[in-house]
């Protein structure tokens, strides 16, 4: 089972090898209520401590396999399921200190189903969460 | 005479299920109310939508017989704006609904409601919705299965959506399709919170969705023939059984006049916060079940 | 999974013959952070809206077996485990009314590695439960 | 430099399991720490306790393996008041011990914590403990285990029950016996929540408790060598890494100068709402990591 918040404690960490870290990742619940075609997510931005990761920079992992924003967009008939968590992955030279920081993530939707105007909605959190290693 | 049938759709537990709850739970909660009908998501409840494991699928009926639980609607979405740049073309629309037309009716479904993509604000469903239905009639009759489109606020009963759901209807005189109501097009009095999200900013996008469009309960009248299944759609039941949103008070009598005898299928769309779902859902069964007893005390 | 009160919303109804009910039952998580032998279990009182109904009258029913207080005394080797339920059945001739209730619990637990003056404690919880069927 | 080893005893999630977590989830966060221990309750964590059915011991040591963790300490209790008028006999506890001394190894663990009933305010243990051990150090041996009864407030390290203990291993001469610290034993700032009960109730009832027995850290030099196994008892890190209530800044210095290279396994017993853990635990280990590194930085 997954934490109710979209942000995950567990999960997130830096990445890379030690010493010489190339960024960092986090796990986000799926925040829509249905399993839901990679096709609709339009991207997920995170800010950390006040600085904006956008989503064009972000690789997104679901099971083994990772994605560019243009890979979720091609990847129709792959779905996240509920229940499930994407984690993202976010470059950032040398990592985040370890200590707790404040995280914010929005990801993108698209809603077929909602009039023209709100079909992309940002589904968003926002909360404290630590990195234990350096 | 013939009562309300009594289900809960999945949808109420939103946010709970994966996080403080597995479906086994939720046939438990939803068996303890005294329902006898189930209504699921697939892309939410049927583990790697389209194709479940075989084991799930002997765990599914093992689980329906045990609380013995009918499935009845299965909610489905045709992804029209499927990729950026791209919509989906009839022939793939109608592919969607033929899938999930074959796992509803595997699972043991007798209606499945497609979601369509829309074009405008009044949620007027993408062109492509009438010949993607159309190609799947004669498999829908094979199968015993009722497509459901969703009557679903901010489109009222007396409308041109409505109104060409029907018209299909009479075009095709089928027999396998219907209009599925959602109870939100009676809510008279403002939501204070919503289950989708942050009711301020929906506040500013779409009022109507937030302080109800009030459709008469009298409009019932000239569609309830071609309903075979509510979705009893709902926000706050408080402790003395008053719904703060919807008017059950004018809804069940209406309803009962009728005789609609289909399914209440309730959908909880209130405050997330963890298990509140569990409770609302008890309340709005303890509610509608005590106006359909009123009633049919009055009428005996 | 339980919910997090003591008092589950599921499985608050009324037993014996519709119309002519011989009480309630309410399910109850095992509130002690570890699997309890049953001869640690002291007892569980009940009070709907206002109304005590006492342990000594109070069954308790776990898995298939059903237990008299003095039964849950000599049962030093059955267990309630975490994340189990224990179903308390409580006599009441007529049931409860459909509705909402204003329910409290209280289960004695015997904690013999805590000072003696201590080693009856109380596990109390109150809410709203709903009684769905007369 | 030997570093300390990092746990996590599954006592941190209490309320969680069963609720909003399984077993397997508590291998993930508690692997997500970078931990390379984990401390179960036996009557918690081990289904159909004492006796665990074997597709669960399968999967018990797949988990290690998946995540790379080792067992530590099993939790375990002898219930001395086992019914209201009865209390065990010496063989009684002997015989529990000895059921989980041998779960215990066949779960992989290397310590057992048995908790006896105490027979008074300062947590003097029943006198059949003495006994029940004894009988049991030929086991412990040849199972490859330590027994260890825990020092947990209001008893402090120089206390009588301390000294029993240590008088035991000094007759027994056994390397099979040792002392499991708890950190709440340096507690010296009052508890503003407590994770086992209403914190007014135990203010009332066990002053000490709540305010904390403020064992000094030197004392540790008295006893380290005994001491093969410690439970990092904690109740509220916040956004800064500042504990409320433990004084790890004094704690920590005082292990590395003594060397002590074993395990600090946490013990979260704060509020209890949920998922709050989780982030708690995270948050000691930053802390813990912070300050180990700080010394070996000053002592490199
Ligand atoms: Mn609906
Ligand atoms: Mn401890």
């Amino acid at each position: 089972m997954l934490e109710r918040s979209h942000i995950q404690s567990t999960g997130f960490r830096n990445v890379g090898p030690v010493g010489e870290r190339t960024g960092f990742e986090l796990r986000l619940r799926q925040a829509n209520y249905r399993g839901t075609r990679l096709s609709l997510i339009e991207g997920v931005t995170i800010t950390v401590d006040g600085v904006l990761y956008p989503a064009a920079h972000n690789l997104v992992r679901i099971g083994s396999r990772v994605y560019t924003p243009a890979e979720l967009d091609a990847a129709t008939e792959t779905r996240l399921a509920v229940g499930e968590y994407m984690t993202v992955i976010v470059p950032r030279p040398g990592g985040l200190a370890p200590g707790v920081h404040w995280v914010e993530s929005a990801i993108g939707y698209r809603h077929p189903y909602f009039p023209p105007a709100h079909q992309s909605a940002v589904a968003r959190d926002a909360r404290h969460a630590t990195i234990v290693m350096a | 005479m013939t009562g309300f049938r009594y289900g809960v759709s999945l949808y109420s537990y939103t946010d709970d299920l994966g996080t403080v709850m597995t479906l086994d739970d939720a046939f438990d909660h939803v068996a303890d109310t005294g329902a006898t009908g189930l209504e699921i998501l697939g892309e939410t409840s049927v583990p790697l939508y389209p194709e479940p494991p075989a084991a799930w699928l002997d765990h599914w009926f093992a689980q329906l017989e045990r609380y013995q639980l009918e499935p009845t609607n299965f909610a489905c979405w045709v992804d029209t704006r499927i990729q950026l740049d791209r919509k989906l073309t009839v022939a793939e629309g109608a592919e969607q609904i033929a899938l999930d037309l074959r796992l509803a009716h595997r699972l043991g479904f007798k209606f499945i409601r497609p979601k369509f993509g829309v074009i405008d604000y009044n949620l007027t469903p993408d062109p492509i919705w009438e010949g993607a239905v159309e190609r799947n009639l004669d498999l829908a009759q094979a199968l015993g299965i009722i497509i459901l489109p969703e009557i679903h606020a901010p489109t009222p009963i007396h409308h041109p959506v409505t109104e060409g759901y029907i018209a299909f209807i009479e075009r095709t005189g089928t027999r396998n399709f219907g209009l599925m109501l959602d109870t939100g097009i009676f809510q008279d009095r403002p939501l204070t919170a919503w289950g989708g999200g942050d009711i301020e900013a929906i506040r500013k996008d779409a009022p109507d969705m937030v302080n109800g469009i009030k459709v008469p309960v009298e409009h019932l009248d000239d569609i309830i023939r071609y309903v075979p299944f509510i979705q009893a759609k709902f926000h706050h039941v408080d402790e003395d059984l008053h719904d703060h949103q919807i008017p059950w008070e004018r809804i069940v009598p209406r309803l009962k006049a009728l005789g609609y005898a289909g399914y209440l299928s309730s959908e909880y769309e209130g405050v997330r916060d963890p298990w509140v779902a569990i409770e609302q859902v008890r309340r709005q069964h303890a509610l509608i079940r005590r106006l359909e007893a009123e009633w049919e005390a009055q009428h005996a």
